[in-house]
């Protein structure tokens, strides 16, 4: 009988499915080596069928997406029981990512912009959607909306953790052969919580740029400058959380010339993402007179959102107080 | 370089240079009377006229400016030159009758009197100009000129008034040929030494104890500093070895250890206007009196008022500036015991009474309170109560003193107003208005009173927070010379351990970059005020030179990667406190 | 006064030489207005300001325009001798302010003599 | 019994720890609330500690180090000068009242002020009131009730 | 310009202004006015004559005929008559000495008919406070011509071809000084204008100045076009106010019309002119005294074995040349060098030193008729100056000497009259070309006098820094007081040659080098009176008044004088006695022999033997 695979997908933009897809040729072996046993996003699965599995049979579940609703952490917890290694799969699963920055509003004012402000949208009565509506045939029930998006190793507990936003094709496909081999073998498995598809050290290791002492006198934005492409961006003005963030990715971003968002995660010592770089960002700032301090700082466009962009649900705060 | 034949010698000189110089060299004596090589010549004398023959025309030409440009031969005694020479020290005879030097020159070439009318047989003055070039070029004053014009020129200061511009250099008289200008000399020009410390002429030893033992120009009196001109101290010294452009220099040595024994600063009493400092005579600083007890000083250490006379009786004031509240609230702990030495040296040296102002008598010491007991024997009227206020004496004859000290004697509760001649203020001890900026320098603190901050009062008194540095004496608290030298043997004691240990003692804390983690972002190599953090270009990552590193953790903070571990203040310690404390 | 540049100089020379060529008698012709006390009475001044206007007119530079005492004929009044350069001179009498325009455009510019108005050519004898 | 604030004093060896020492042996009042953890510099302190301390339910974080120029360590104080501002925006973005975090330059001869800055401080913080960290713990939502709405009936 | 029928040019010199000229000016302006002439005759103020002893002076052009010694009172009639009946006045023009008709015509006139104008071509001609009319005589044609098509060097070698040569006294040639300062090096370069004039009785530079000092600017700008100078300076007299104001008014407004200042005639080339006032020396007429003296240091003066040409003004390369010498270029410039050549003496084609071209202007004064400033060709003889120019001796005395060159040039006796006026010719005959000073004396001169009176101011004009020249003159003029007071001895006259050559050869500079000329050549040329005063203790010329003896002719003082005792009330000393109608008698041991008594005698009884 071939191992059970299972892919999610829960509050998520289905890039990590297309990036699952991505590891071209070796999707064979996959499909040789795997039975597939849910991946709604590709086909029809039905979840009754996964109840009706029993406990642990299937082998490797790769779960994408942050927990938003009550339906995803239904799954979750469904895949929790039925699968032997559940794997939280990208930087949604792993720490929130993009879906994670609702943290810094409520429910009601997303719905409220979402259904009634927005200009798009015509809803005189504003009228928003209601987890249970009764109508003439019945009952229409939807997932209950959460206030706050967490990620999966805050729900339920996760085996292994594949950062990237998405993860690299071919850390993916090196991340599946290696489970294969290890089931095909008998080898042992990783200890629990390790992260796959990435190393110990930060993206700066992996960044071709020169580096030097950083001075910073000011901040600027990408557009404002031509960069030079052999210089840190850091050096030349521009916030980039590399130096906070995993390397696995080959540091592609920078390589062309845009700075690191912080995708991959948080480094392994580190325990708040955005903690870390307020603190890197301000000792090189070059100035002991407060008042210039004052003036850089306000340079730096949007601290919060830039530094949580994909780690505010797994930050040590979770969400804005709000 | 041109040939040039003399009298028939030939020679070889410079380009430019004189035929009186030319001439020099082949020892052909010229006479000249207003020319003197540290001057440039000024052809006023016209003695040293010479012929020079070029081709077939001959020039009279004065020997001591002409430049030799082209090759050319000179006759220094042709009858031409020698009649004029005869006539014009004829002239000179009647211009200048009493100048012995016109006399000899013109005897040398026959002459015994002269056939023009003398205006002034005393007439000495041949207007040479050479004392006018001296004092305007040379010295660079210009006290004196000529004045008017023709026969009538004469050398004068302005208005005839006696200059003031004159700093009796005595120059204009050491160049005079005929010894027509004499120095006089004005009682109050001279340049008395002043009180307390040598003389100050442009060149001195400052005094005589001084370490070098050299002689120094000042610049304030010398006047080459001021005007570029003079120069005779280079020319005089057979040695050479006076260079005007000597500057101070800076020089950076490295060293281990550093001792900082920059001692205390004398309180200056002048603001406390109640005691006339610096306003009636005879009221002396401590330090003052001590100078003139020094067997150096002006007056060879004996006790003596303004005026050279003895004082009849002294007052000794103490606690000035110190147990104050304007001034320093702290005691300078040393004040009492020079006093009493100074009651001691007074009652030694003079008939003098000695009246001792205090608050309370700090013989802390050994020996101190015998020494104390001792001058009560001697007779030293000791009186409990601060000075309050120093006034001159009314000038009637009677009273026994120029000064009047007024204080409160506590004991018996009553004012009293004790005449004396001379008065001595016990001033505190300060620290040097420099300190905090030295302070700055070295990274060690000033505490509010500016004294520097030990590591710890009574662990380590010698020691500062920044090791390798050390303290020693006054600067670290007032304090008498025993005990400056105990710590001055303490720090050096701290020091020779570090010199023969070879290695320094390091604490346990330091941080350390865990290479596992650096992904050599580089963030933190500019953070190290110590450089103690640098990048290892092969292994691209940065490394920390656990000798430097002093442990305060802000690379530690910084670093995005989490890579540096600062031992003993790791981070998951640091969170286990928060956490702990919080609960 | 602005900078000069090399041509100003001509023009002011230019502009000034009227008056100081005269001073250097160079005068191509010399016409003399006879101003004796009846020659005044009988107009000699009208003539003279005629005179100067023309020269101003024409802007002429070498002409001596000089004033005389009575010639001696007061019945011919106001009269003018006028004597080119080398030439004998030639006098007009009984003069209103155009006929002397007429003799200075003919006589003294172009050189014919208006004998019409002229009264005799040649001077009188002086020992 | 009023709001008791629990503050969290993140105290530099050299010159904060020690004003406190001093503080302390001149037997100088000042309210308990204040609890300090002692590091080497001021500019040890990471804003990882300050998240730390709020999260772990500080409601108020009081960061003492030597003023500028009589460091220690020569510019630790500038660090920590440069990172708090920034950890204050970072707060105010997280919808933290930035108040609750304050930087103080106190020197070891400053006992006094050291005591009236925390007396001070504790004050100010009790009139903020308690922090309560919103939704931090994780309870699954379903448990709330859930109202039924009936759009039709109005239409 | 309005058309005048006749232009008044009244002199206003400083001769003719000290004649009162402004006073005649204001009367001829009132007068013309009153009669309605403004529009028709212009009064037009001019700079000298020249012809000073006919002051005040005025030509009345065209028709050139020339008035003297004008009063105010003589202007009425004057207009009345020349200027309404146009008849001139016959009693206001100038009568030659020996003539009986007057001579109306100013060309005519023999002190001009000698005269060939170079420096002096605008005298009289137009108002020096006026550029226009000064423009209108071609001047700052010179500079058009010299920056827009002449290179440096070419005005230099133009200079060099005229054979121009110093006025100033020394006659170097000054196409060589213009062409060594142009090589020296050092920046910047100066020229300098000498207009000190220190020679008593020397007035051509305060003339040229007075009366067209543009001819002097363009020439210094010339100059400094050709050296490569951007500052110049004047050193003028203090003593010359009048010319030193009309210098003033010259220089703004050649600076308004841009000819001086910045970037003349946008050729790039800038120059400017700043007058510096000399304190009245006589030795800053040197060149190295003068520098001195600008440079705010006493005025004396230094060896010149280093020329000033490369050390001068502050060390730095420096043209000194004179105002005549400056005045002379704009001429060369304009009209070629050949012109300028042709006039004069000698041929420089070998060396500069062997000619002396051009023309020179004298101040023409003492025993002649025609005292004034004269510009005559060189190589004209004494005996034309003297007679033809200065027309002759007054009084009928006989000529005795002329002393040329000013304070120390030489005394030349009758026999030289025929003597051509040049550097070369006067030189060796003792005496020197100078400044340009003229005296002429006539048998009342005693030449012992004449050389004690020029020794006395040389004296009291040296600085007093050489021996030689401090004590050496001072020495001379001893002994020639001794002799005129007739206390000399036969030695002297040896002790005076032998002292005048010591000063000559040793003197620092040229005002000793020369100062003994006059003793030298009035020696050489009338050592008789120099024995007649030891010897007879007698002066020829009766100037020695301690020498004379004065006695009263008792006829001529009865017959004539009727004893009239004016002498006797003005003796200071008393020493004539005597009553009305009888003779008096003077008593010669009180006898002063001041010779109050003979001058004041109208019938000239006193007899001096």
């Amino acid at each position: 009988m071939k191992p059970k695979l299972a892919i999610y997908w829960a509050a998520s933009c289905g890039g990590c499915d297309i990036a699952i897809l991505d590891i071209e040729d070796k999707i064979l072996n996959v499909a040789e080596f795997f039975d597939l046993a849910l991946w709604p996003c590709a086909a029809d699965f039905k979840y009754k069928d996964v109840e009706a599995m029993p406990d642990k049979s299937i082998t490797l579940t790769l779960f994408n997406g942050a927990i938003r609703n009550s339906e995803n952490y239904e799954l979750a917890c469904l895949l929790r029981e039925k699968s032997v290694v559940l794997c939280a799969f990208g930087s949604c699963a792993a720490e929130g990512c993009i879906p994670g920055l609702a943290n810094f509003t409520t429910k009601e004012a997303i719905c409220d912009y979402a259904y009634i402000q927005s200009p798009s949208t015509v809803n005189p009565e504003g009228i928003i959607p209601q987890p249970v509506t009764k109508v003439p045939e019945g009952e229409i029930t939807i997932p209950v909306m959460w206030n706050t998006v967490r990620s999966l190793p805050q729900v339920v507990d996760v085996d292994y953790i594949v950062p990237g936003c998405p993860p690299q094709s071919d850390q993916i496909a090196d991340v599946v052969l290696t489970v294969i081999d290890i089931l095909k073998n008998g080898k042992p498995l990783p200890p629990k919580g390790t992260v796959l598809g990435a190393t110990d050290k930060s993206c700066c290791d992996e960044c071709t740029r020169e580096r030097d002492v950083k001075k910073i006198k000011k901040f600027i934005r990408p557009f404002e400058i031509i960069t030079d492409p052999d210089l840190c961006l850091m050096e030349q003005g521009i916030v980039c959380c590399g130096p906070a963030t995993r390397a696995g990715c080959g540091a592609k971003c920078v390589s062309a010339g845009v700075p690191c968002r912080g995708c991959y995660g948080k480094p392994i010592n580190i325990r708040d993402q955005g903690a870390k770089m307020v603190s890197a960002i301000a000792s090189v700032i070059d100035s002991t007179d407060p008042e210039e301090i004052e003036r850089i700082i306000a340079t730096i466009p949007d601290p919060v959102g830039t530094f949580y962009r994909f780690s505010l649900p797994d930050s040590m705060l979770r969400r804005a107080q709000v | 370089m041109i040939t040039v034949t003399i009298d028939g010698q030939k020679t070889e000189v410079e380009k430019e240079t004189t035929i009186l110089k030319a001439a020099d060299k082949l020892g052909i004596k010229i006479p000249t009377l207003c020319y003197n090589e540290l001057i440039e010549p000024y052809a006023a004398c016209r003695l040293c006229i010479v012929e020079v023959i070029r081709g077939k025309r001959s020039r009279l030409v004065t020997a001591c400016n002409y430049p030799l440009r082209q090759p050319v031969e000179v006759r220094t005694n042709s009858e031409r030159v020698m009649k004029l020479r005869r006539m014009n020290l004829e002239l000179l005879m009647a211009r200048a009758p009493a100048a012995k030097i016109v006399r000899e020159l013109a005897a040398e070439m026959g002459i015994e009197k002269t056939r023009f009318t003398i205006d002034n047989p005393e007439e000495t003055c041949i207007l040479c100009g050479l004392c006018v070039q001296v004092c305007e070029n040379l010295v660079g004053t210009g006290a004196i000129s000529f004045t008017d014009r023709g026969p009538d020129r004469k050398v004068a200061t302005p208005y005839d008034v006696t200059s003031d511009a004159c700093i009796l250099c005595g120059a204009c008289a050491h160049f005079c040929p005929t010894g027509h200008i004499q120095m006089t000399d004005i009682e109050e020009r001279i340049l008395h030494s002043e009180l307390t410390l040598g003389p100050n002429t442009a060149i001195s030893i400052p005094f005589r104890q001084a370490i070098p033992n050299a002689p120094r120009i000042n610049p304030d009196y010398c006047i080459h500093m001021k005007t570029g001109g003079c120069e005779i101290c280079s020319q005089v010294c057979p040695k050479e070895c006076i260079n005007y452009d000597d500057k101070d220099e800076f020089e950076e040595i490295e060293v281990s250890a550093v001792i900082v024994a920059t001692g205390f600063q004398d309180f200056d009493p002048a603001p406390m206007k109640q005691f006339g400092y610096g306003k009636y005579a005879n009221v002396l600083s401590a330090g003052e009196f001590e100078q003139m007890n020094n067997a150096a000083s002006p007056t060879s250490g004996r006790i003596v008022l303004e005026n050279g006379e003895e004082p009849r009786s002294i007052a000794i004031l103490h606690c000035i500036g110190s147990r104050d509240d304007n001034y320093h609230k702290y005691c300078s702990r040393v004040c009492c015991m020079y006093a009493l030495k100074f009651a001691h040296l007074v009652k030694e040296k003079t008939e003098a009474e000695v009246y001792q102002l205090y608050i309370d008598m700090r013989a802390f010491g050994k020996g101190y309170e015998e020494f104390y007991q001792r001058l009560l024997s001697e007779g030293v009227h000791v009186i409990r109560g601060k000075g309050a206020e120093i006034i001159p004496a009314p000038p009637d004859e009677s009273s026994e003193g120029n000064l009047l000290v007024h204080c409160e004697d506590t004991l018996i509760s009553k004012f009293r107003e004790i005449p004396v001649d001379m008065v001595i203020l016990c001033t505190a001890l300060e620290a040097r208005k420099d300190a905090p900026e030295l302070a700055r320098k070295l990274n060690i603190s000033t505490g509010a009173d500016g004294w520097y901050i030990e590591a710890h009062p009574k662990l380590a008194p010698v020691s500062t927070t920044t090791d390798g540095i050390y303290l020693a004496g006054a600067c670290q608290g007032p304090k008498d010379i025993p005990d400056s030298v105990a710590q001055g043997a303490a720090a050096a004691g701290h020091v020779i351990k570090i010199l023969n240990q070879g290695e320094l003692l390091m604490d346990a804390a330091y941080a350390v970059i865990q290479e596992e983690y650096c992904s050599g972002c580089k963030m933190c190599n500019g953070l190290c005020p110590y450089t103690a953090i640098s990048f290892d270009e092969e292994k691209k990552v940065s490394v920390i030179n656990a000798a430097l590193c002093k442990a305060c953790g802000t690379c530690v903070a910084a670093c995005p990667s989490g890579a540096i571990v600062a031992r003993h203040f790791t981070d998951e310690q640091i969170y286990a406190q928060i956490e702990g404390i919080l609960v | 006064m602005p900078k000069l540049k090399i041509e100003d100089l001509q023009k002011i020379s230019d502009k000034v030489r009227r008056t100081t060529l005269l001073r250097e008698g160079a005068g191509r012709a010399k016409v003399t207005v006879h101003m004796g006390t009846c020659g005044i009475s009988a107009g000699a001044r009208k003539i003279l300001d005629a005179l100067l206007k023309i020269i101003e007119e024409k802007d002429v530079k070498d002409i001596i325009l000089v004033t005389s005492g009575c010639a001696g004929l007061c019945s011919r009044e106001p009269m003018v001798t006028v004597e080119l350069k080398d030439e004998t001179p030639v006098k007009y009498v009984d003069l209103t302010e155009d006929k002397i325009r007429k003799i200075f455009t003919d006589h003294v510019l172009e050189g014919h003599i208006v004998t019409d108005y002229a009264l005799a050519i040649g001077s009188e004898r002086t020992r | 019994m009023s709001f008791e604030p629990k503050i969290l004093g993140l105290l530099c060896n050299w010159c904060s720890y020690t004003g406190a020492d001093l503080a302390g042996t001149a037997r100088m009042k000042y309210p308990p609330n204040m609890r300090s953890v002692r590091v080497m510099c001021s500019g040890r302190v990471d804003p990882g500690f300050i998240l730390e301390a709020f999260r772990s339910g500080a409601d108020g974080v009081l960061i003492c180090g030597c003023h500028p120029g009589d460091c220690h360590y020569v510019e630790g104080n500038y660090k920590c000068m440069r990172r708090i501002p920034l950890t204050q925006m970072l707060l105010k973005g997280m919808g933290i009242d930035p108040k609750r975090l304050r930087l103080e330059w106190v020197s070891a001869s400053e006992g006094a002020r050291f005591m009236e800055i925390v007396t001070e401080f504790t004050e100010q913080i009790r009139e903020l009131g308690p922090l309560e960290l919103q939704d931090w713990e994780f309870i699954p939502e379903e448990l709330e009730t859930v109202e039924i709405s009936e759009p039709h009936k109005e239409s | 310009m309005k058309p005048y029928r006749a232009n008044l040019m009244l002199c206003a010199g400083t001769g003719c202004v000290s004649n009162h000229s402004f006073l005649v000016r204001e009367a001829l302006e009132k007068e013309i006015k009153k009669r309605g002439l403004e529009n028709e005759i212009q009064v037009v103020i001019t700079g000298c004559d020249g012809f000073c002893a006919e002051g005040p002076l005025l030509i009345v052009q065209p028709e050139n005929i020339f008035y003297c010694r004008l009063t105010e009172k003589d202007v009425p009639l004057l207009v009345e008559e020349h200027f309404i009946k146009g008849r001139p006045v016959k009693k206001l023009m100038y009568t030659p000495p020996d003539a009986k008709a007057p001579v109306p015509k100013m060309n005519d006139i023999g002190f001009f008919k000698g005269q060939m104008l170079v420096a002096l071509r605008n005298r009289g001609l137009i108002d020096p406070e006026n550029i226009d009319e000064a423009i209108a005589r071609d001047a700052y044609k010179a500079i058009a011509k010299v920056l827009t098509s002449m290179s440096p060097e070419e005005v230099i070698q133009e200079i060099k071809d005229s054979g121009l040569r110093g006025r100033g006294g020394g006659g170097f040639p000054t196409g060589i000084k213009w062409e060594s300062c142009r090589n020296a090096e050092g920046e910047p370069k100066y020229v300098i204008c000498n207009a000190d004039e220190g020679d008593p009785g020397a007035f051509m530079d305060r003339n040229i100045i007075e009366s067209d000092p543009h001819s002097v600017l363009e020439g210094m700008v010339i100059g400094a076009y050709a050296i490569g100078v951007s500052e110049g300076y004047v050193y003028i007299r203090h003593e010359y106010p009048l010319a030193r104001d009309r210098l003033h008014i010259a220089i703004d407004q050649a600076r308004d019309y841009g000819l001086l200042g910045k970037n003349i005639f946008d050729t790039g080339f800038n120059f400017d002119i700043e007058i510096v006032r000399g304190a009245g020396a006589f030795v800053c007429g040197e060149s190295t005294a003068l520098m001195a003296s600008i440079e705010g240091r006493v005025g004396e003066p230094r060896a010149k074995y280093v020329h000033t040409v490369e050390h001068g003004l502050w060390n730095l390369p420096t043209c000194l040349n004179n105002v005549e010498t400056w005045a002379n270029v704009p001429g060369i410039i304009n009209r070629g060098a050949e012109w300028f050549a042709s006039i004069g003496t000698g041929d420089i084609s070998e060396s500069p030193w062997g000619g002396s071209k051009g023309t020179k202007v004298f101040s023409l004064t003492g025993k002649v008729y025609n005292t004034g400033l004269v510009e005559v060709p060189m190589g004209i003889t004494l005996r034309d100056i003297v007679f033809e120019v200065g027309g002759g001796i007054p009084d009928g005395k006989e000529f005795k000497s002329v002393q040329t060159g000013g304070p120390s040039g030489g005394f030349l006796p009758a026999d030289l009259l025929d003597l051509q006026v040049d550097f070369e010719q006067l030189t060796e005959a003792g005496s020197m070309m100078g400044s340009g000073g003229m005296v002429v004396m006539d048998e009342d001169n005693c030449m012992v006098d004449m050389a004690r009176y020029f020794l006395a101011f040389t004296q009291g004009e040296s600085c007093g820094k050489c021996t030689p020249c401090r004590d050496g003159v001072k020495a001379m003029l001893e002994i020639l007081i001794r002799i005129t007071e007739g206390k000399g001895v036969e030695e002297d006259l040896d002790l005076l040659e032998e002292l005048s050559h010591f000063v000559i050869d040793s003197s620092l500079c040229a005002l000793g080098g020369s100062a003994p000329n006059p003793v030298l050549t009035s020696l050489k040329y009338f050592r008789e009176e120099y024995e007649a005063h030891i010897r007879d203790k007698k002066c020829p010329a009766r100037a020695c008044r301690q020498l004379n003896v004065y006695t009263i002719d008792p006829e001529i003082c009865v017959s004539k004088g009727h004893g009239c005792g004016v002498c006797r009330r003005e003796c200071p000393d008393n020493a004539i006695t005597g009553e009305k109608n009888k003779t008096h008698f003077i008593n010669q041991d009180a006898c002063e022999k001041c010779g109050v008594c003979f001058d004041v005698c109208k019938f000239d009884a006193i007899q001096i033997t």
